[in-house]
């Protein structure tokens, strides 16, 4: 086969390149020849269409996830910020623990179980590249109706997916979202995250330096999957038929080669023999040579024909594009090569010396003899297109911020109060999640201290000292469509809540933006608020954002998914022992944390009863959030809580109901005089929780609340097997627990 | 000095580290085995640990039945070394043939971690001494590939032989045929059990710290055999 | 090319709750008269030299197939 | 009694890691010379008149692989 070279791009410069096709505008492609000062090779036009795609270039979001570093408040703990594979903070015991949330929509989508497996491997191979062991997942799925018929093809297989990668890799799943809303119909959103720990000391760059030091390829051979995967299937809007507007090459995960992967590499940087380290994603080699000799400010050259393929007619755009999974680059110097490899070889991983640094600046790659790239690697990780898309406010919104849900027909009678509440915990968003989560191990590693159904998971990083982390992502696709500014603060603000009741303290963030076209002004606009309202949240919180991910293209047809940033919250704990739970104990005193008002907009409630998506979502009191969660945290260092909720979604009804069934223990709710029953069960108010407290401490508990300046109610007592409230209502456990737990596995056994 | 008790890490094991905790928990020393050498290091016990041997792939413990670690731990095995093979342990120990029948791909087709109740129905093991037969005690299960079957002629003679160490109780989680969750050999010295004992020795990280149980047992069997 | 194909499928007795799920499905699908489904591997070998059905067969007997719960069919592919 | 018979097969290009596995494995068996192994699917359908092709192709197609990254082939048995 003849391939195109250098040599011949310099010789004909008129060749006719299907720059389009690959999906660059002209002037991208313009741009490419200014910067060679010539045209590009194939291969070369490959790398930049790859490089430059939306996914690996961020050319849309760029401009405004700048605010998450110009915006980030001061923080001693951050070690790695925004930029690297994922962000490393400082926990304290000389550990530093990285964490990172990355999307796999449109891969699962068109084949569930391996593009949802593929997405957990993805992100594992970011926390390992900084030097980290993974010790656990989280996912967040959203999905059409849970009874539309697309549903039942993606949901089961996308759940076995993450459950069969993550299971396999020895990771505890501590927590996750599963939300069903028709905007997701053609488009569910498979969002996965993972979280680290390794010591201080060995966090891993991604820099190639070092001029001789060698360029070593790890693990899985490369084929011809998922090639072309991240700039045509991961950037590709699905047509209105609800099919791939392309027919994609999707990976097959390993993650038996991943494991084996995962405990070469944590040998190899205990051992001190990687120089730099850059795990193989989106755009393949293309991706992990630029970055690396980009991040270097080095040159580095390789032999195409040294990497190991599974197809020997692969040719090199293909070799270059591979989306192959389960590989990483890493840089060794010359006197450890032999000690690397005999390390890869005890782990049974391929490694492979597909190059070396060099000094010129240039990355070259040579095939077959002859030089089919020579690129400063600047130009394609780095200084890519930047695109300040325009923005305008979508044309509906005043119109729907108008619609306020405060007409809508209510429970007027306790039989309608008892009736809304049993349809409430059956309904798809607020019920028991168990069918989902049973897929999924939570015991390996043997440190997994909360998982879910609690607010957060918790996880022990040190036997001797208890020391842990606690880790909960929240989004709201509903008060982000009503308001995206708002939407991504609430978002945030519910996953710091929750982090915090579990007694941790919060201390970083990341987030996956998970959104429509940034073509369409009205998405960009959405995107613009969001990030902007994402950015002044974390300032207010002091919690800075270390890293995440963008998803742009969610849409079927023309109709764009509910504007969804899932924000992760990262706590430190310094004893798990203490952590709260949120089962309700077999006795003491219900407190009901916060202020309840009338905030029903974009509400579980609205959207349940009546299908209605109007009016504001609740108001976002930061300071209150911060006062809150001090309490919280105070009261478990100092044993004065026995339970802790956080109210959200379904409000204080759904809070009761999940802290009753997980303690088994009813409650006796009475509430205030003048408290408007619906109002104060179904509300969903930010800023509060409910905690329980033994009778004796309770008055040094609310008396630190009065003194942070948060408000709360006595709202009740433990015991009995039912959960009443005084006047109207008295649902038996027995009856809650059925509605509660019965409807995913009717719908999906 | 406390007794040493080996445990045996394949590529792909994951529950090992959790075993070695289970063992020290116990009052053993725990000896990590690799899956590449023919040698036992003279432990006195051998705990294969859960995960996805070798992913997995084809059959669980299909492949790594054929790990070196395995010849040896055959013949020691039928010189009465005390063996516990746990979920993937199990399924390695059945397809080398140190225990009767095969374990499937659960009825229901998903992969299930829960809670589960169990009933000891044998303590005459060498790794459920500590028990009374009839304890019921709670461990996670957690496989996909759990649902335990045999002929009809094999399973009448664990049964005659009261060689099904525990049963599922309170819910089969798998479709196990009489609800087996572990059985032994004839000799008792090795078990298979398809929940995670080492999951359930700590409150702080599991439901109950039932599981301790089975490695007290077999330090009780090693006193024993040893006075 | 030399490919030898090993078919194994799980013994009668055993039940095929893989199969059973498909063969439950179809109606859903419009598909009648289907009186059941059941479902084994499909393992191709290729050897360098000749198909040698006798390799096969002794990989399939010691490795492909569990004879407890399988049974198998070596045939060149 | 009517049987049709579908192989589904990971399309050549995609990793097929269980096959990969397997082929790992051989020479610990002390089995050499063999260059590759692929792992599918062998699905046996009963129909309870004629074996239908057609029948068993729809089937193929809709529960039993995902075009995207597999073949069939569907014949009598
Ligand atoms: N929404 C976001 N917020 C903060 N950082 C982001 C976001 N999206 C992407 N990033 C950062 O941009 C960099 C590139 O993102 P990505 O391509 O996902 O990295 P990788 O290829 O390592 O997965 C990473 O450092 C990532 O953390
Ligand atoms: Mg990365």
């Amino acid at each position: 086969m003849t391939v195109d070279t250098v040599e011949l791009a310099a010789k004909d410069p008129e060749l006719v390149q299907p720059f389009a096709a690959l999906g660059l505008e002209p002037d991208e492609y313009a741009r490419i020849g200014a910067v060679l000062g010539r045209r590009p090779t194939q291969t070369e036009l490959a790398m930049y269409s790859v490089m430059w795609s939306e996914h690996c270039s961020y050319k849309s979001s760029k401009v405004h996830l700048k605010q998450f570093r110009d915006k980030a408040p001061a923080s001693d703990r951050l070690l790695v910020g925004m930029g690297e594979n994922a962000g490393v903070v400082d926990v304290g015991a000389g550990l530093a623990v990285t964490f990172k949330v990355e999307s796999h929509n449109h891969p699962s989508f068109v084949e569930p179980y391996q593009g949802a497996a593929t997405g957990v491997g993805g992100i594992v191979r970011d926390i390992l590249t900084m030097g980290a062991r993974p010790i656990a997942v989280m996912d967040q799925l959203r999905f059409g109706d849970a009874d539309a018929p697309d549903t039942a093809r993606v949901l089961p297989g996308i759940v076995a997916g993450i459950g069969g990668y993550g299971n396999c890799l020895g990771l505890p799943n501590i927590g996750g979202e599963l939300v069903f809303d028709p905007s997701y119909a053609g488009n569910p959103l498979v969002n996965a995250l993972c979280v680290g720990v390794m010591p201080r000391e060995r966090i891993q760059l991604s820099a190639a330096r070092g001029p001789g030091n060698v360029v070593v390829l790890l693990g899985a051979k490369t084929g011809r999957d998922g090639i072309g995967g991240v700039s045509v299937l991961a950037s590709a809007t699905f047509d209105a038929g609800g099919g791939p507007a392309h027919r994609p090459s999707v990976q097959v995960g390993d993650p038996f080669t991943e494991k084996l992967l995962i405990e070469c590499c944590i040998e190899l940087y205990d051992a001190q023999l990687v120089a730099g380290i850059q795990d193989l994603g989106g755009a393949g080699l293309t991706c992990a040579t630029t970055e690396t000799a980009s991040a270097g400010g080095s040159g580095m050259h390789v032999d195409l024909e040294r990497v190991p393929l599974r197809e020997a007619s692969m040719e090199p755009h293909e070799i270059l594009a591979s989306e192959s999974q389960e590989r990483m680059l890493a840089i060794v110097t010359p006197a450890d090569l032999p000690a690397a490899l005999a390390v890869a070889q005890k782990w049974g991983v391929d490694a492979t010396a597909i190059g070396e640094v060099t000094d010129t600046g240039r990355l070259v790659i040579d095939w077959r003899g002859e030089t089919v790239v020579d690129v400063p690697p600047a130009s394609l990780a780095d200084e890519g297109p930047v695109y300040d898309r325009p923005v305008q406010r979508p044309a509906d919104l005043d119109l729907l911020q108008a619609t306020d849900p405060s007409t809508l027909p209510r429970p007027s009678t306790p039989d309608e109060l008892r009736a809304t509440l049993l349809r409430m915990v059956a309904s798809p968003n607020l019920c028991d999640k168990t069918w989902v989560t049973e897929q999924y191990d939570r015991y390996v590693q043997g440190n997994t201290v909360l998982a879910q159904p609690e607010d957060a998971g918790v996880i022990r990083l040190d036997e001797a000292s208890g020391l842990g982390i606690a880790l909960s992502t929240d989004g709201n696709g509903r008060y982000t469509r009503l308001d995206p500014y708002a939407g991504a603060q609430l978002a945030l603000a519910e996953a710091y809540r929750n982090v915090a009741a579990t007694g941790a303290t919060p201390i970083a963030v990341t987030n996956c933006l998970n959104f429509g076209s940034p073509e369409e002004p009205e998405v960009m606009w959405q995107f613009a608020e969001a990030v902007r309202g994402l950015a002044d949240g974390c300032q207010a919180l002091g919690t800075p954002v270390t890293g995440g991910n963008v998803s742009f293209y969610n849409s079927t047809g023309a109709t764009p998914i509910n504007p969804t940033p899932v924000v992760g919250v990262l706590g430190v704990i310094d004893d798990v022992a203490r952590r709260t739970p949120m089962g309700f104990p077999t006795a003491g005193t219900i407190l009901l944390l916060g202020e309840t008002h009338e905030e029903l907009g974009g509400s579980e409630w609205a959207w349940e009863e009546h299908g209605h998506l109007g009016g504001r979502p609740p108001a976002v009191d930061l300071r209150r959030e911060r006062a809150l969660a001090e309490v919280l945290i105070g009261g478990s260092r100092d044993g004065l809580l026995l339970a802790a909720h956080d109210l959200s979604d379904g409000g204080l009804a759904q809070v009761l109901v999940e802290s009753c069934l997980r303690g088994k223990v009813g409650a006796q709710i009475t509430l205030p005089a003048d408290a408007d029953p619906f109002r104060w069960l179904f509300s969903e108010s930010a800023g509060r929780a409910v905690v329980a407290v033994a009778d004796a401490p309770a008055a040094e508990f609310t008396g630190r609340c009065d003194a942070a300046d948060l408000p709360w109610t006595s709202i009740g007592t433990l015991g009995g097997d039912s959960l009443s409230l005084e006047g109207s209502l008295d649902v038996p456990l027995d009856e809650l627990r059925t509605a509660y737990e019965g409807t995913l596995p009717c719908l999906f056994d | 000095m406390s007794p040493r008790i080996g445990v045996v890490t394949f590529p792909g094991s994951l529950d090992d580290r959790d075993a070695a905790r289970a063992v020290r928990r116990a009052g053993a020393d725990p000896v990590a085995l690799w899956h590449g050498e023919a040698d036992l290091l003279g432990v006195d016990a051998v705990v294969l640990p859960g995960g996805f041997s070798y992913g997995d792939y084809l059959r669980c413990g299909a492949i790594a039945r054929f790990a070196p670690v395995m010849t040896a731990l055959v013949d020691a095995a039928g010189n009465g070394l005390p063996v516990l093979g746990i979920c993937n342990g199990f399924q390695i120990l059945c397809e080398s043939h140190l225990l009767p029948g095969a374990l499937t791909r659960n009825q229901h087709l998903h992969f299930r971690n829960r809670d589960q109740r169990l009933r000891i129905d044998a303590n005459t093991t060498a790794w459920t001494g500590a028990y009374e037969p009839g304890d019921v005690i709670t461990v996670p299960v957690k496989n996909g590939e759990g649902c335990y079957v045999a002929d009809p002629a094999t399973l009448a003679q664990l049964e005659g032989e009261g060689r099904i160490v525990a049963r599922y109780v309170e819910g089969n989680p798998n479709g196990s045929l009489h609800d087996i969750a572990g059985i032994a050999n004839e000799a008792g010295n090795v078990v298979g059990l398809m929940p995670h004992p080492e999951h359930a020795v700590d409150q702080l990280t599991g439901p109950s710290e039932d599981g301790l149980g089975l490695f007290t047992s077999v330090l009780k069997h090693l006193a024993r055999v040893a006075a | 090319m030399a490919r030898v194909v090993v078919d194994v499928m799980l013994k009668p007795e055993i039940l095929d709750p893989q199969g059973q799920a498909v063969a439950r499905a179809l109606p859903s699908l419009g598909i009648e008269g289907v009186t059941g489904v059941r479902i084994g591997k499909h393992v191709e070998i290729e050897f360098d030299g000749e198909p040698d059905l006798e390799r096969a067969q002794q990989i399939a007997d010691r490795l492909l197939a569990n004879p407890v719960i399988e049974d198998f069919t070596v045939r060149a592919g």
